[in-house]
């Protein structure tokens, strides 16, 4: 029953469906690193427009399940559904509307930050105008035609952030999308990739205190399985970390 | 050969069949079929008009050569089985098929020239088709390896391993006609592979030969095959006792957790 | 009453061919043959601590 | 399908313009084979075969170089996964950089074949240059598909050139036949090129075989 384009948060049709469709929907996702199970038995879902933090000590899956949902690693076993789509038969479907910000800022060094956008703005079908949009937002402008190679850390950061939105994604991917930023250049991104974006959001970070701040549920992973999930209201952070980080 | 894969816990839902079942007559089959082409290629078989007793290591070299050429066309078709299915056991098939063709493959570059060495004096013979084809399939299939080994991700390996047994396994025919075409044929085509100047009993002792080649092939693989799996199944287990180990469960101690099998493997 | 083979000149390359196969096969049992004797050994190192603990 | 190809080998095409790391070395290497061969030979002019042979081995020895250097931008700059994430068809990804090794040989084999001609090739090369560039163009095909093949099989392994050469070469074997075979009678002072169209019909079988085979294997390569 094809999902009507864009129409998440309820159906129009008189289909018998339960809930109102959510954005991402995960049961009993499980998935093998080489030999070693990165995650496994993970079950956990995130309603259109909202954020769902995922927190957990280095090595307990956050990256491979965020992978996962940008539809780059299959699941192994269990069942992902991602903006009406399931994975991994119709990830084709989704991939034009997933914002996926990984540690790879996914850019080529030799080109400028403008050639780069252009390159993902045509190949995700999207307007020449939205680069000169999306380098304001994020304060880019002037060094938009330095190549990439001669950009410092934290402006490469900024750049990627703006790849990440440049196709006006439905669904972000955010693994510690904060990492090598000053404040102000934080502040500048919050449109773009904060709850300010009112986009749905899951958020990979080691920042307790801000997760459980921005964002509305929260899932903790330790050894790839689920250690913690609630609400961020009902978690203390001396808690959580005490629980994840032990 | 009883099924591999007994497993202590009755909840087990599927016993995973192993590969070794049917080992045993087939082997003797084999022994059996070799027996006879290798009695009838020395005493049945009359001697080539003018190559005379040399003639006999045809009835070696020709089905050989047949068998692993079938052997890499054949993990052509399990390698684009296992992509088109995602089964890995089609990978596992199509990687011991190309593991024997190629071990076929020297025997038959070995047996090529002693018999170019016996007939024509030297060793190694440019205008020889089937000798020169096979020289050019073994050094690609000889990356084979190398290209599983350097991959560490098992997924990946399998995949990429896949690829290019489909794209070889493609290639081998044409590199035949391409090989065929590019000599120009000077000296007589002593062992054209239809075999169609030759007398019954010599035709009769080749089909015999080729027969018992392919009934090795696929004795051999099924070996390998039961073997290969073997050790997967163990590293599961391993796999397996570690990880309740991590969990700090008791060292060692291979807990059957209810509902998962002991001894199933991950699929 | 078996004629008797003209082993002659061509006789030691056909009787070489022929040792080849057989060496070729015997090397690829032997290769099959380490695999299953490290299967056996990585067995025994896993139940090794199974016998010591009476489950 | 076809925009998706333009935007990936307009890409690809930039990169290369802006680093040349490919398609200057392969000259490079390709002179430097030529006087590695007028020393090896012994020999100031050659024709015949023999110029057929040294020609299109040289090629093909420049060739690996560009299939090694393929997916470099991809590999070491995490623009791989760009690709993965974007809504294209991924068999797109194979027929850009095969589009693009197409372009590199046609670039290489502008300076390469004049250089030929003017430090080995004794008969003169004006006369053969019209069934020569036929030849040319038709085997760069093949060995484009099959090198953005073997290069996008290699990527994900360690020793990525070398086993990316090591493929390659036994591949296009028939493509040194066919090619070698219908340079010769061109490269042999005034003799009609015989049997060109048999060489030429071969070519485009094989060309056939290593475009159909990729489409429909090459997804799978970039799975995860």
């Amino acid at each position: 029953m094809p999902e009507p384009a864009g129409a998440l948060v309820a159906r129009q049709e008189g289909a018998p469906e339960p809930r109102p469709a959510a954005a991402v929907e995960l049961r009993g996702l499980g998935r093998d690193y080489g030999e070693r199970p990165a995650l496994t038995d993970v079950s956990v879902r995130l309603e259109a427009g909202q954020t769902l933090a995922v927190l957990g000590s280095n090595g307990a899956g956050k990256s491979t399940l965020l992978r996962v949902l940008a539809t780059l690693l299959r699941p192994h076993t269990g069942t992902v559904s991602l903006l009406g789509a399931t994975l991994p038969a119709e990830a084709h479907r989704v991939r034009g509307r997933i914002g996926y910000l990984g540690h790879e800022p996914l850019l080529y060094r030799d080109l400028s930050g403008r050639e780069n956008l252009l390159f993902h703005a045509r190949l995700h079908g999207v307007a020449p105008a939205r680069v000169d949009e999306v380098l304001a937002a994020v304060g880019l402008s002037a060094r938009a035609n330095d190549p990439v190679r001669q950009l410092s850390r934290g402006t490469v950061q900024r750049l990627a952030v703006a790849r990440a939105v440049l196709h006006e994604p439905e669904l972000l991917l955010l693994d510690e999308p904060r990492a090598g930023l000053d404040p102000a250049a934080s502040e500048r991104l919050e449109p773009l990739i904060g709850r300010g974006s009112g986009r749905t959001r899951v958020l990979v970070t080691h920042d307790v205190e801000g997760a459980l701040a921005e964002s509305h549920g929260v899932l903790g992973l330790r050894r790839g399985r689920v250690a913690l999930e609630a609400p961020a209201g009902e978690l203390d952070p001396a808690e959580v970390r005490s629980e994840l980080y032990r | 050969m009883t099924s591999l894969a007994s497993t202590s816990d009755p909840s087990a839902a599927k016993v995973r069949r192993g590969f070794g079942r049917g080992l045993v007559p087939l082997s003797a089959v084999t022994l059996v079929a070799m027996a006879v082409a290798l009695g009838m290629v020395f005493f049945y078989a009359p001697l080539d008009a003018d190559q005379g007793f040399v003639q006999k290591i045809f009835y070696l070299h020709v089905p050989m050569a047949l068998v692993a050429l079938v052997g890499f066309i054949a993990a052509g078709v399990m390698g684009f089985a296992h992509l088109r299915s995602g089964d890995r056991r089609w990978d596992l098939r199509s990687y011991v098929a190309i593991h024997i063709s190629t071990i076929l493959a020297v025997g038959v570059l070995a047996t090529g020239s002693i018999w170019a060495r016996a007939s024509w004096g030297h060793w190694w013979v440019w205008s020889e088709p089937m000798l020169v084809a096979f020289l050019i399939v073994f050094l690609l299939y000889a990356v084979y390896p190398m290209l599983r080994f350097s991959i560490e991700d098992p997924g990946r390996q399998a995949r990429s391993a896949s690829v290019f047994a489909v794209a070889a396994g493609a290639f081998v025919p044409l590199n035949f006609a391409a090989v065929r075409s590019a000599q120009s044929l000077t000296h007589p085509q002593v062992f054209s592979t239809t075999g169609g100047g030759m007398p019954g009993e010599m035709f009769a002792t080749f089909l015999v030969g080729l027969v018992a080649m392919a009934l090795l092939f696929v004795t051999l693989w099924k070996l390998e095959l039961t073997a290969k799996h073997a050790a997967e199944q163990l590293r599961a287990v391993r796999r397996r006792i570690e990880a309740a180990a991590d969990d700090g469960d008791p060292v060692g101690a291979p807990v059957a957790e209810p509902g998962r099998p002991l001894a199933g493997a991950a699929s | 009453m078996l004629p008797a083979l003209p082993l002659g000149q061509g006789g030691a390359y056909v009787a070489g061919a022929f040792i080849v196969f057989v060496v070729l096969i015997l090397v690829y049992v032997a290769i099959i043959g380490a695999k299953i004797a490290r299967i056996e050994r990585e067995l025994a190192e896993l139940s090794e601590p199974v016998e010591r603990r009476p489950s | 399908m076809t925009r998706a190809v333009a935007t990936l080998l307009a890409k690809d095409l930039r990169v290369e313009l802006r680093t040349r790391e490919s398609v200057p070395a392969m000259a490079l290497f390709a002179v430097c084979v030529f006087v590695l061969f007028h020393f090896g030979l012994d020999q100031d002019a050659i024709d015949g075969a023999l110029a057929a042979g040294v020609l299109w081995v040289t090629l093909l020895l420049a060739a690996v170089l560009g299939v090694g250097r393929l997916f470099v931008a991809e590999r070491e700059q995490g623009g791989l996964e760009g690709l993965l994430l974007a809504p294209i068809d991924r068999t797109a990804v194979w027929v850009a950089k095969a589009a693009a090794l197409f372009i590199f040989l046609v670039a290489l084999e502008l300076v390469t074949v004049p250089a030929f001609a003017l430090l080995l090739l004794g008969p003169g090369l004006l006369e053969a240059l019209g069934p020569l560039t036929a030849i040319l163009l038709l085997a760069d095909v093949g060995l484009a598909a099959v090198g953005a093949l073997v290069a996008a099989l290699a990527v994900e392994s360690r020793a990525r050139e070398l086993i990316a050469a090591l493929l390659f070469l036994p591949l296009v074997v028939p493509v040194v036949v066919a090619g070698a075979a219908a340079t010769e009678p061109l490269f042999s002072g005034s003799q009609a090129p015989q049997e060109l169209g048999r060489w030429l019909v071969f070519l485009a079988i094989y060309n056939a075989l290593f475009v159909v085979l990729p489409v429909a294997v090459f997804d799978y390569l970039l799975e995860d």
